[in-house]
């Protein structure tokens, strides 16, 4: 059986650097993908070109073994990202942005209420999203990928900005959504302690 | 040959001449180009090594 | 025949065969324009409106074809390269723009030098032609200068040649509405589109002129596009041999 | 877990993007007015460097109108996706099962509703000051209308393109405005035909079938721009 996701020989350029040659993975339902490595080895270049926003000068990745350059709306109908910038409206409040958010790919239908105390926010519901701080603003980008209904996680460096208790959060959260049969991909620089089907890649 | 052009001289001999300015020029900046880009990889190679 | 054309974007290939073709082009390039000028200012007989003035078409006319020949190469190979990703024609539109806003400024100088004697002003809005050739350098400046403000080669390939696509179609609307907008007000026009009255000792001056043009053109876009190949090659193996060997 | 739904639709997408962004231009009315207010000061340049000859002033209002509308709309569209290429929300617009073409549309609608639209309601107040007839604003209005969503559309392929780049203002302008032309010269001229008692109909035809033409191929211009700009 092909995996889920795959990614064959992957050659990934910025400017004139090549920062890998020959990546491969293969990635299945349950599994999690840590990508490792220090500051400027590409983490994040990998997990945009995975992304589709930066182009690999060689090889390919296949969603559900199709090739997601020739299918790139069903491959994103089923991924979530969580990024560096987190990606919501300052002027906006909390309420506001994830409402927005469900306009863009598909919900899983869980009450926003729950979700926002789960990930201890919900006081900060009538906030725009200027006064939250940088840990508070990552929670809610957990509400997205929590809310949303998608089998493929992409978190780049999730750790960021919160505190030992947050951390436990997206370890749990992460290990939930394995355990539904969920698949992620992880860049982080800190040890990570996910149980289960761990795959890791060290970018030199 | 009437090279005063019927009184039109000064008209007709500019545009001829600009034409030919401008081929000219077209050509001087292409290989300029040219020289440029050669030189500049010469200089990358003098300084990294031909690797 | 396929093998031929992909074989012919292999850049290494292209750039020693572009070397080969330039003489071929030059000679008779150079040997049209100068029949055509020869021709054109003395053997030409002299148009019973406009006098010696007209001579200026010989130059005007071919120019400001190229002005279109150029734009139509820049956005074709814009689109070629934009499709299926072919980094030579990205190339062939990066070296045809600056070379297209040269004849689109020529165009510019003779056609406001011949309204000189003609309607006595350096500029007649009221002509649609230079009107649109003034436009066209305008768009020529845009792609340029979008092309210069992106350092990632690859990056401003690509925009640029969005860029060339969009200007594509408006090209002709451009022409359109200038045109329409000049006939509010009846403006003389350059040149009469008697095509078929023209006299053939007047035509075929301005033939030989037309295309002359066209093959010096395509040679500095040959010389052009060898250079950027070179550039965007500049780190592969052939290139540095190249250049180490002190080939050209 | 499925990775379909159908409450996920393009028009969900257009819709919701141009709901998000009018409640961003409420939340920051500057936004929106700053740009009527150069409107309305680039209109009033003219009278005062041309003198206050009425005769004059009705022969140029329309054009003064309509360049003035011209170079107003430029200055919105330069933040038409600035702020979402800094926070991130275009790299998420990306991500979407949405077609980006949906999601770029849906951008220049708000864009036209906060920008054009606006233009098209003030500009009756700013004519009065030109002399110009109640007969003919309408036209100036209607013209306005038209030309006014050609040029969202096709600004927002400028803005897509010059994202992200320093000294994307001046470029923007650089690259819009020739494009511009053919807007400005229908919009104008037709306006200036009613005032002086001609047929008109060509001109709203033109602008018509020009907008027409921008939107059904400038909202794919701008999302293959967007991907260029954003990588």
């Amino acid at each position: 059986m092909t995996a889920q996701l795959s990614a064959d020989a992957l050659t990934l350029f910025r400017g004139e650097r090549c920062l890998f040659q020959g990546l491969s993975f293969a990635l299945n339902p349950g599994e999690l993908l840590l990508l490792e490595g220090r500051n400027g080895t590409g983490k994040t270049s990998l997990m945009r070109a995975i992304a589709g926003l930066i182009e690999f000068e060689d090889g390919d990745i296949h969603w559900q073994g199709k090739p997601v350059r020739a299918n790139r709306q069903s491959f994103y109908g089923s991924l979530v990202w969580m990024q560096h910038r987190v990606g919501f409206k300052a002027d906006l409040n909390l309420v506001e942005n994830l409402k927005f958010e469900a306009h863009l790919r598909a919900q899983s239908g869980q009450d926003l209420d729950e979700v926002l105390k789960r990930l201890d926010i919900d006081r900060l519901k009538r906030l725009p999203m200027r006064s939250l701080s940088a840990g508070q603003q990552r929670r809610v980008a957990l509400a997205r990928m929590l809310l949303s209904s998608v089998p493929l996680w992409l978190m780049d460096e999730p750790f960021t900005n919160l505190d030992r208790e947050g951390r436990a959060l997206v370890m749990n959260l992460t290990t939930e959504h394995l355990d539904r049969g969920g698949m992620c991909i992880m860049a982080a620089h800190q040890d990570v302690e996910i149980g289960g089907n761990v795959q890791k890649i060290v970018l030199q | 040959m009437d090279l005063s052009m019927g009184g039109y001289g000064a008209y007709v001999w500019t545009c001829f001449a600009l034409a030919g300015v401008v081929l000219v020029v077209c050509e001087w900046r292409a290989r300029l180009l040219q020289r440029r880009v050669y030189r500049d990889i010469e200089v990358r190679i003098k300084a990294l090594g031909d690797s | 025949m396929w093998k031929f054309i992909h074989q012919l974007a292999s850049p290494p290939h292209f750039y020693r065969i572009a070397q080969i073709l330039l003489p071929w082009l030059y000679v008779p390039g150079l040997l049209l324009i100068g029949y055509g000028t020869y021709a054109g200012l003395f053997l030409a007989p002299m148009d019973y409106q406009q006098g010696d003035a007209f001579r200026i078409i010989y130059v005007h006319v071919p120019s400001a074809y190229l002005s279109m020949l150029a734009y139509m190469t820049m956005a074709v190979s814009a689109g070629i390269g934009l499709i299926w990703r072919i980094k030579l024609s990205h190339a062939v539109a990066a070296a045809a723009a600056p070379l297209g806003a040269w004849f689109t400024f020529l165009a510019l100088a003779t056609g406001s030098i011949w309204g000189k004697p003609m309607w006595g002003t350096w500029w007649e809005w009221g002509d649609p032609r230079l009107t649109s050739e003034l436009i066209m350098l305008f768009l020529y400046f845009g792609y340029m200068a979008l092309r210069g403000a992106i350092d990632d080669t690859s990056k401003a390939d690509r925009a640029s040649a969005v860029l060339a696509l969009v200007g594509a179609v408006n090209v002709p609307i451009i022409h359109f509405s200038v045109e329409w907008w000049s006939s509010l007000h009846q403006g003389p026009t350059l040149i009469k589109e008697g095509g078929p009255a023209m006299d053939p000792g007047m035509l075929y001056p301005l033939l030989a002129m037309i295309l002359g043009f066209t093959f010096i053109f395509g040679a500095l876009l040959l010389r052009r596009v060898r250079a950027e190949v070179l550039f965007r090659e500049r780190r592969t193996r052939w290139v540095k041999n190249l250049v180490l060997s002190g080939g050209n | 877990m499925s990775g379909e739904d159908e409450s996920v639709g393009m028009f969900s997408g257009i819709a919701g993007i141009a709901r998000r962004d009018l409640l961003l231009a409420w939340k920051r009315p500057g936004d929106v007015l700053n740009p009527l207010f150069f409107f309305a000061m680039v209109a009033a340049l003219f009278p005062l460097a041309v003198g206050p000859s009425p005769e004059q002033l009705k022969l140029s209002g329309p054009a003064v109108l309509w360049v003035a509308a011209l170079l107003s709309m430029l200055l919105s569209l330069n933040s038409l996706f600035l702020s979402d290429y800094e926070d991130g929300s275009l790299d998420q617009m990306l991500v979407s099962p949405i077609p980006l073409s949906a999601l770029a549309l849906g951008k220049t609608l708000a864009h036209w509703l906060t920008s054009g639209l606006p233009l098209v309601v003030v500009s009756p107040v700013v004519a009065i000051t030109f002399q110009m007839p109640f007969s003919v604003t309408g036209y100036l209005m209607l013209t306005l209308l038209l030309g006014t969503i050609s040029l969202s559309l096709l600004g927002s392929v400028g803005a897509a393109l010059t994202v992200g780049l320093h000294r994307g203002t001046a470029l923007l302008s650089l690259l819009i405005l020739p494009l511009a032309m053919p807007i400005l010269i229908f919009g104008a001229r037709t306006v200036s035909l009613v005032a002086s008692g001609d047929g008109v109909a060509g001109g709203l035809y033109f602008l018509a079938a020009y907008a027409v033409l921008t939107l059904s191929f400038a909202p794919f211009a701008t999302a293959a721009a967007l991907r260029i700009s954003n990588e």
